[in-house]
């Protein structure tokens, strides 16, 4: 019995390892420190861990010429997966600026803060926040389906329970129970299709399935390429998969959503490039029509759905529906163009779309009531800061610059005219058009406007909410530096997608 | 450098208008009037500094940008495009003093956004990168979108989101075609692109710059927008905006698709002709001043596009001198507009008139506006009408003659717009005691109206000092070849 | 192997899974439906180790022995929020969780 | 010679500006002597270029001059140029000369408007192009100068614009003109296409090149504007529309210059027509058609200045037929003698509607003879010269056309008798109105409105109307049949002219055409001289006659009926059933549909979380199917 | 032989108890029968990972799943107050039609690849050696080459333990009633 431990590279967990001993001493300050204390405290601590999970991954990311894997094969260690642990790093870091004033009282209460802190479990909220962000970061380096699985199931655990975190809110809990049930539903499909595909190849590491694919069985095979497509659609929130989104962001907390709507798509939509282009790029005759196709549906449904929404932030969620299907074409291209492009678009848009859902928990947090279009009223000229990034975003999401979402469409639709896909392109842009109906809502709502007469919340207007202002700025500046600064970002983006070989 | 202070200059005076710490008309408006009259100024300068002679691309500026498609920040000008970022610098000036002068609630939105229109069309009038032109062209999206929705008239919703939607649809159709031409040639600088032979790119930027110009059947969006605008938005967007699509159709769809212009010079052309008369109709019956002045506006961007599409030396040199024209008309003519609508209640022609009866600056200003944009011969609208039409007909008689009898009708609503306002009895929504013109507004609308009689008594001031060389002389290659 | 083929197995488990599937798609009781995704998880576990037993390989059965520890997991979570729900006095139907809906 | 032409084209332009420029600085009166001073500057300016003119040696009697390029198109190119030649310079007299008279006649007539600045400074304008036209140097500043006379022609008519008479004839003048501009500039674009060039030199030099069929769509495009602007049939019905201007500017643009442009524009582009001999023709025929037809309706017309309008459209009628057969010396030498003592007539009728205190229906005259009698006597020269008695200056030049046509053939024949036709209705119709508006006994409403001033009208407005009687009394002789032919001669080096005939056929033809007119006058006098039942007897003998003649040939009617009327319709009716339907409900119309689709697709979003599940459900079973189809 | 038909007949025993107890679990309207009867499916999962020789894994079953975590839904069941609902009530809606479609049809689509095209191939089995499912290989592979699926796995489970804790703890009423006083609602 020659036991004989892996040899683990530990350094190159180091992301992840960050993030988990900063969740856990967030969880320890729930038990050790002052309530007082609690919030500035493990709010900090997920700061450090995130900005040292970012990093450490960056510092990856310019060691790793190339791709190595590690614990025999089942991680792999590349800058596609370092690229992915920093962006959804980021995207942690600013949805922490936006938690911070979170309030989850129930609309009408007033309670003090310190008890609002303890109800909140404000130490554990950023514990659980780290702690997704460390699975995804974890996802993002899966290299066979079981850390697939498990990765997926480590942050989706996270976020439901921080979709359900706002436990006196019905509409929260509601969101969590439906966020569970079906994500569960999901995780049962990729888990049955991942065992056909192990079935079918004996092999579960990617690379593995791939040079096995050619022998395997090939009906169990494609089954079980396509429920794992179903299964990564699903967290992809792409359309038919997608009918939580709507649920869950809108009832999840405000800073959960902006984080969520971020993060978990980089993370997923990453991994799906890795595990289409790494683990099946045989089938890719089928994949990519397959995901044309969703990506079509997605574009369609949000699209169409978000326009008679009167919530912004279930708009908002259709919206990354939507947007689901713009990120999917550059997959469905399967070229390196598209790969670069994924990325790019992903960094854009994770910015206006967490930008713009902390704008949305700003005005929530003034009007103690969920925004709609009705009440964002004469919003620009309230908050100018706050109204001219959501101008920016809202534009931006149509494509207009200066957002780096312009060039994000714009390298998209290239991916796919590479490919010969015009059609898809168009189609995209019939989306777009139709997309501009509910982005130019928020618009004139927030422009346009009359104020709304309402009572003014007690005491007086809201104080400064320096954390959310920066994240919104941060998200700002991002979204504009990306496409002034679109050359060296693409030139990153080059080399995240090097190690991997695309199908055409 | 100089062409990048064109553009930069006005954007950064956008960001100043908004971060000025003072609310006051006076301090927003003077100073983006200052900046605008700086970008005239910097206009001048390279109009002194610019070899006419030599027709290269001068005062060019490139950095790469990424270097993945070959994109890069390429600016630069022609002797063409100088003409229209003065008629754009020119017309901002007059914008921003008359807004001042009318004084629009919340200035330095308001001013700011004027400028940073402004700058984008700078924008786009220089830039030398498909993808550059393609941000710029969006960029003037925005400020008109916010403009026309929060400074409009009372119908500005429908209006805003109509206009956006149309532009947009075309523009990211453009987008389509000009990742499609760039993937196709291998780089998105404009210098180098070379030709294409693709009809369908082609036809996706000629829908694009057939939204924006507007060309008929693409104009829904055209009467709102320029019914809800307010006067000097209207001014800008009929007179510098709409401006940019016919520069790209000469600037990139004439040189990059030779052939498909040649073959398919019947659809645009009979667009353009239909559109002619069809709005040359529309603005007869249109039953206020603003409708006409719109309508009159989408059939000169129909002329002139007819004259772009002659592709030869009198329909281009026509079509430039004309947009030039024609900004700096319907500039005026909104602005007058503008001036109308605030002495009256409500601008319907029938409810109008006997407005020159102790007006006489308004009369004299609207009559002589007038008679140029109706191209009364001698005018500068002539003579660029008479270029356009006699390059068309090198390309068909038929055309010209389309042409000529659109002419007539443009008379025929150019002498009813006048007369419904200034003539015969006081019309029930004129106010009694309504003023004449006031010194600004005569400023504002003179400086219009002296360019355009100083061009009408010197238009080879602009034939004469563009085209020296064809854009890599790809519109020469093409003169040769439609011939056939 | 003695008995049945491994495709008997894959038989079962995949109706198995449809079963599962069946009571996610039909049930209203959130506790039910709970079940039923065990019901799926497992589906999935049996195809894995008989696809173990056909590749003479073990990682199938690590792989269910995890998905086993994940199934639990989110069974925990399931019935933490059952019991949430339960404090805000709210039926235990899930049709009637329909406040954010449209 | 050409500095002193260019001093001549700028005066008026220079009172232009200054009149805008001073606005209320200076006075109505101080602004009308700019304007006429500036036009005495141009009228001398003219006399010193005829003078240098007239000293060189005949060929070289031609000189162009470019100020700078006014457009450019590649190698084609247009200068500010201007000619001096015969030709020109012969315009230029009559445009500048008269146009004084008339601008110091309109310095007392307008006195009393309010707004006498604007007047004056339109009048220069008028000028400014009118010279410009005349000296342009190459066909696109002609038609430039073409345009402007129409746009101060325009502005003039409906100068009291609060009649809205007056802004409908303004505009129709205009429009009618602008299809002249049309025609005009699309024969441009063929010569351009042809010749490469538009300066006069090039063209006809290089027209001969041009096939038959474009040598005649030329021809006819410059007959279309000549048509057009000189109020010839067809396009004729905006001349007595354009009476409803101040009198002083019917005089100078609807009489004695603006009109008479297309015979100088035939005989400019003399070189095209003989290329085309047909249009040629054709405007010799439209002459003699609209002398015969506006001479009729001209009979029964009760506008003072109306008649005198249409009895301009006959005049011009008789200008088209001697330029039409070539006859061009024959042609301007009546546009010479009909400035004259037109404008002497509607000056002369502009006094008397003056005393009347603006009333122009001839029916509300009479007697006015010895009221006014210098303003009778001038009108008496006025009226002979029309009816074209000797010695006054009309019958010579009416006669030299006469004597051209009777030596052009069959169809100078034809057009002889319809000029003769025309002469006796000239006659007839001007010694109705002479007869109807000083004869008779002084009507009532004459007794109660006549107000006479020191001298039958301020004296700035008699002194011009004295020159022209005696201009019209002596104009004549300048040219006289089979002794010299001083006006063919001058213009012969720009454009020849026909021989006229000579020997017996010139007897019997001014012999006959003066007896017509005397025929005329003689019939007049009987109807006229005091109320009688003669013509009350025609109309009922002949209603119908009566009404197509008062009614104008229907030509307004028709016109309404062929091309405003379904103008109007198809623009209503585009409006109505394309645009607003199909152009500006698009968007709102697919907007709906989108709309309808998105709250379809909403509602599928039911919040029951096992209709998600299933979602995803039927998505994989689709996706797996087609998936294992497609393997 | 003897030994196969053996195995034969627990293998039709125990996918015949799958399949009653599976359905059991979907059909009954009790919440409390249904865990009950998933008690009964996993065991006779265990059965069947028995033949397939995960012997691990079969005890596994057993102890955690039967054991704790059924344990677990019967403590909230009876927490709750097993209520029932009426599963068919209602007649045959278009969700309960496209359920029945949509979970057929991925059963059948599987069950037709498998007997159709990969029945054949998947019938026989590799030969596999004595310690093939055991503790201890399995517990030595965990602590291989598949140790970071096992940490991960721990990982999981903390989280939802948190999880567990702050959906499922209270507030103390105290401080509801403490706030109630400070600062009255508005």
């Amino acid at each position: 019995m020659a036991f004989r431990s892996p040899d683990i590279d530990w350094a190159s967990l180091a992301p992840t390892l960050v993030l988990l001993g900063a969740s856990a001493v967030c969880l320890l300050v729930g038990v050790f420190l002052p309530r007082s204390a609690r919030r500035p405290f493990s709010a900090t601590v997920a700061v450090l861990g995130l900005t040292g999970a970012g990093v450490a991954a960056g510092i990856l990311f310019g060691l790793d010429e190339e791709a190595s894997t590690l614990v025999r094969g089942s991680l792999v260690r590349d800058r596609l997966a370092e690229m992915g642990q920093i962006l959804c790093a980021a995207a942690g870091l600013v949805a922490v600026g936006v938690s911070y004033w979170e309030s989850r009282a129930p609309v009408g209460e007033r309670v003090p803060r310190e008890l609002v802190d303890e109800r909140e479990r404000i130490a554990e909220y950023y514990a659980l926040l780290v702690a997704a962000v460390g699975g995804m970061a974890f996802f993002v380096q899966a290299n066979d389906l079981l850390s697939l699985f498990l990765g997926l199931e480590w942050f989706s655990i996270c976020l439901y329970i921080l979709s359900a975190i706002g436990v006196h809110r019905l509409a929260s809990l509601e969101a969590g129970l439906k966020y569970l049930i079906v994500g569960s539903f999901g995780s049962a499909v990729l888990l049955f299709g991942s065992a056909l595909v192990y079935g079918s190849t004996g092999e579960l590491r990617f690379a593995a399935i791939a040079e096995h694919a050619g022998d395997a069985e090939r009906l169990l095979f494609v089954a079980g390429l396509a429920m794992i497509l179903v299964g990564l659609a699903f967290k992809v929130s792409a359309a038919p998969f997608h009918m939580w989104t709507p649920d869950v962001y809108q009832g999840a907390p405000t800073p959960v959503t902006a984080f969520m709507s971020a993060a978990t798509k980089i993370a997923a939509l990453v991994l799906t490039l890795r595990v289409v282009t790494t683990a099946f790029p045989g089938e890719e005759d089928l994949w990519s029509v397959a995901l044309a196709v969703i990506a079509c549906v997605s574009l369609a449904w949000g699209n169409l759905a978000a326009i008679v929404q009167s919530d912004v932030k279930r708009m908002l969620a259709y919206s990354s529906v939507s947007h689901a299907g713009f990120l999917l074409m550059p997959i469905a291209a399967g070229n390196a163009l598209g790969g670069r492009a994924l990325l790019y678009y992903l960094v854009a848009y994770a910015a206006m779309s967490i930008g713009s859902f902390a704008i949305v928990a700003a005005r929530e947090r003034e009007l103690r009531s969920a925004v709609t279009f009705e009440n964002l009223a004469n919003f620009f000229w309230e908050r100018p800061l706050l109204g001219g990034a959501m101008t920016l975003f809202m534009f931006g999401f149509i494509g207009l610059p200066p957002a780096g979402l312009f060039l994000g469409k714009f390298y998209v639709f290239a991916a796919v005219i590479d490919r010969g896909w015009t059609w898809l392109a168009i189609v995209g842009v019939v989306a777009t058009v139709v997309s501009i109906y509910y982005y130019g809502g928020v618009i004139v709502a927030m422009w346009m406007r009359p104020p709304a007469l309402r009572v003014a919340p007690a005491g007086g207007s809201p104080p400064r909410d320096r954390p959310l202002e920066t994240a919104v700025l941060v998200t700002a500046v991002v979204t504009v530096a990306s496409l002034v600064l679109a050359g060296p970002l693409v030139d990153l983006m080059r080399e995240a997608v090097e190690p991997l070989t695309f199908p055409r | 450098m100089l062409t990048t202070a064109l553009i930069v200059l006005p954007f950064a005076g956008a960001l100043i208008v908004w971060a000025l710490p003072w609310q006051t008309v006076r301090a927003a408006g003077g100073f983006a009037l200052l900046v605008a009259l700086a970008e005239l100024f910097l206009w001048v300068v390279a109009v002194r500094n610019t070899d006419f002679a030599s027709g290269v691309l001068q005062h060019d500026v490139e950095t790469v940008w990424f270097a993945d498609l070959d994109a890069a920040y390429k600016v630069g000008l022609y002797d063409f495009s100088l003409w229209l970022v003065g008629l754009t610098a020119l017309v901002t000036v007059t914008a921003i003093a008359y807004g001042m002068w009318v004084g629009r609630a919340r200035p330095r939105a308001y001013f700011g956004l004027l400028l940073f229109l402004a700058g984008a069309t700078v924008g786009v009038f220089t830039a030398q990168d498909l993808l550059l032109f393609y941000v710029f062209f969006e960029a003037m999206l925005i400020p008109l979108y916010v403009l026309i929705g929060v400074w409009g008239g009372t119908r500005r919703h429908a209006a805003t989101v109509k206009f956006v939607i149309y532009t947009l649809a075309g523009s990211l159709l453009m987008l389509v075609a000009i990742i499609s031409l760039g993937l196709e040639r291998g780089t998105f600088d404009m210098t180098r692109l070379g030709e294409s032979g693709s009809t369908w790119i082609f036809l996706g930027f000629v829908v694009a710059f057939a939204v924006k110009a507007p060309i008929w059947p693409f104009h829904g969006w055209l009467p709102d927008a320029y019914r809800e605008a307010p006067a000097e938005v209207s001014a800008l967007l009929s007179g510098v905006v709409s401006k940019t699509a016919a520069y790209g159709l000469l600037r990139i769809v004439l040189p990059a698709f030779p052939d498909p212009v040649v073959d398919l010079r019947w659809l645009v052309l009979g667009a353009a002709a239909i559109g002619l008369v069809y709005a040359s109709l529309l603005a007869f019956r249109a039953p206020d001043v603003r409708g006409v002045i719109a309508y009159s506006s989408l059939a000169q961007m129909c002329l002139i596009v007819i004259g772009l599409m002659a592709v030869n030396n009198s329909g281009l040199e026509g079509a430039l001198l004309q947009m030039v024209n024609h900004g700096l008309i319907s500039a005026a003519l909104f602005l007058l507009a503008g001036a109308i609508e605030r002495r009256t209640a409500g601008a319907r022609l029938e409810l109008l008139g006997g407005m020159a009866r102790g007006r006489p600056r308004l009369a004299t200003l609207l009559i002589t506006v007038g008679v140029i944009a109706l191209a009364v011969p001698l005018s500068t609208a002539f003579a660029a009408e008479f270029l356009i039409l006699n390059g068309i007909f090198e390309r068909g008689w038929g055309w010209a003659l389309v042409g000529a009898g659109a002419i007539v009708l443009a008379a025929m609503y150019m002498l009813r717009l006048i007369s419904g306002v200034l003539h015969e009895e006081v019309g029930p929504a004129v106010h009694a005691h309504a003023l004449d013109l006031r010194p600004v507004e005569v400023a504002v609308v003179g400086a219009l109206t002296v360019t355009l009689v100083a061009l009408s008594f010197w238009p080879a001031a602009i034939t004469d000092h563009a085209f020296a060389d064809r854009p890599e002389r790809a519109i020469e290659t093409q003169f040769a070849r439609g011939a056939r | 192997m003695d008995g049945p083929g491994i495709a008997s197995y894959l038989i079962v488990s995949a109706i198995l899974f449809a079963i599962g599937a069946f009571g996610v798609l039909v049930r209203r009781s959130p506790l039910i439906v709970l079940l039923a995704l065990e019901i799926m998880l497992n589906a999935g576990n049996l195809a894995l180790l008989a696809f173990s037993r056909h590749l003479g390989g073990e990682e199938g059965q690590i792989f269910a022995l995890a998905v086993m520890v994940v199934a639990a997991s989110e069974a925990v979570v399931g019935l933490g929020l059952i019991v949430a729900m339960s404090r805000l006095r709210v039926d235990l139907d899930v049709d009637k969780l329909r406040t954010l809906r449209g | 010679m050409t500095p002193a032409a260019w001093v001549a084209l700028f005066a008026p332009a220079a009172a232009v500006v200054m009149i805008a420029l001073a606005g209320h600085r200076i006075t109505g009166r101080a602004a009308g002597v700019i304007a006429s001073g500036a036009t005495l500057v141009s009228f001398v300016a003219t006399v010193v270029t005829f003078a240098l003119l007239l000293r060189r040696h005949e060929e070289e009697r031609s000189d162009a001059s470019t100020l700078f390029t006014w457009l450019s198109a590649g190698d084609f190119r247009v200068g500010f140029e201007i000619v001096v030649d015969p030709l020109s310079v012969f315009m230029m007299l009559v445009v500048s000369g008269v146009g004084f008279l008339i601008l110091s006649y309109a310095v007392g007539y307008m006195a009393t408007d309010d707004e006498e600045r604007r007047y004056h400074a339109y009048k220069a304008l008028f000028v400014f192009s009118m010279l410009l036209l005349v000296q342009a140097g190459n066909l696109l500043l002609l038609l430039a100068g073409w345009g402007m006379v129409g746009l101060s022609s325009y502005l003039l008519i409906n100068f009291w614009h609060r009649r809205r008479s007056a802004v409908g004839a303004g505009k129709k003048a205009f429009i009618m003109n602008a299809v002249g501009d049309a025609t005009f500039a699309l024969a441009l674009f063929i010569l351009i296409q042809q010749t490469g060039a538009l300066s006069f030199a090039p063209v006809f030099g290089r027209a001969e090149l041009m096939s038959d069929t474009l040598a005649t769509l030329v021809a006819l495009g410059l007959l279309g504007g000549a048509v057009a602007k000189s109020a010839q049939v067809p396009l004729h019905t905006w001349l007595p529309d354009a009476m409803e201007g101040p009198t002083p500017v019917s005089a100078l643009i609807h009489a004695a210059t603006m009109v008479t442009a297309g015979v100088y524009l035939i005989a400019r582009t003399a070189p095209l027509f003989e290329l085309a001999p047909e249009v040629h023709d054709l405007a010799a025929v439209l002459g003699g058609v609209t002398i015969v037809l506006a001479g009729l309706i001209a009979l029964v017309q009760t506008d003072i200045k109306r008649v005198i309008a249409y009895s301009t459209m006959s005049q011009i009628g008789y200008m088209f037929v001697g330029a039409g057969l070539g006859a061009y010396g024959a042609g301007l030498f009546h546009l010479m003698t009909h400035a004259f003592f037109k404008a002497l007539l509607f000056m002369a009728a502009g006094i008397v509607i003056h005393a009347l205190a603006g009333e122009q229906d001839i029916r509300r005259m009479g007697g006015l003879g010895r009221e006014l009698p210098w303003t009778y006597r001038f009108m008496l020269v006025g009226a002979f010269a029309l009816a074209a008695v000797p010695p006054f200056a009309g019958f010579f030049s009416k006669d030299a056309i006469l004597a051209s046509a009777a030596n052009s053939g069959t169809l100078g024949w034809i057009l002889w008798g319809l000029a003769a036709v025309g002469a006796f209705l000239t006659a007839l119709y001007t010694f109705r109105m002479l007869f109807v508006v000083f004869g008779r006994d002084v009507s009532a409403y004459a007794r109660e409105h006549l107000h006479r001033e020191r001298f039958e009208g301020p004296l700035a407005m008699v002194w011009p109307v004295a020159i022209l009687a005696v201009l019209s009394l002596v104009g004549g002789f300048l040219q006289v049949p089979g002794l010299w032919h001083a006006v063919d001669h001058w213009i012969e080096p720009v454009a020849e002219s026909i021989e006229e005939a000579s020997g017996g056929t010139a007897v019997f033809s001014a012999v006959a055409a003066l007896a017509l007119a005397l025929a005329g006058i003689a019939l007049a006098w009987m109807l006229y001289r005091r109320p009688t039942y003669g013509p009350e007897r025609a109309r009922r003998a002949a209603p119908w006659a009566a009404r197509t003649l008062e009614q104008k040939f229907f030509f307004d009617e028709a016109y309404d009926l062929a091309l405003y009327e379904p103008a109007s319709h198809t623009a209503s009716g585009l409006y109505r059933f394309v645009e607003a339907p199909l152009v500006l409900a698009s968007l709102g119309d697919i907007g709906a549909t989108v709309r309808g689709a998105g709250r379809r697709l909403a509602a599928v979003q039911t919040g029951v979380v096992r209709s998600y599940a299933l979602a995803v459900a039927v998505g994989l079973a689709v996706l797996a199917i087609a998936f294992v189809i497609a393997s | 032989m003897a030994g196969e038909v053996l195995v034969w007949i627990v293998w039709i025993l125990a996918a015949t108890a799958l399949f009653a107890s599976g359905f059991a679990v979907v059909l009954f309207s009790n919440p409390f029968f249904s865990a009950l009867a998933l008690i009964v499916n996993l065991a006779s999962l265990a059965v069947l990972y028995l033949l397939l020789a995960a012997e691990f894994v079969a005890a596994a079953q057993v102890l955690v799943y039967a054991g704790a975590v059924v344990v677990m839904f019967l403590f909230v069941i009876a927490y709750l107050g097993g209520r029932a609902d009426a599963p068919w009530a209602g007649g045959p809606t278009l969700q309960r039609v496209a359920s029945v479609v949509a979970a057929g049809a991925i059963a059948v689509e599987v069950v037709v690849v498998i007997v159709l095209k990969a029945g054949d191939r998947l019938s026989d089995a590799a030969e596999i050696g004595a310690g093939f499912g055991s503790p201890a290989t399995i517990g030595r592979l965990f602590l291989s080459d598949h140790l970071l699926a096992f940490e991960v796995t721990s990982i999981i489970l903390l989280v939802a333990a948190v999880g567990g804790v702050i959906l499922g703890s209270t507030v103390p009423p105290a401080h509801r009633a403490e706030a109630r006083e400070r600062e009255p609602v508005v």
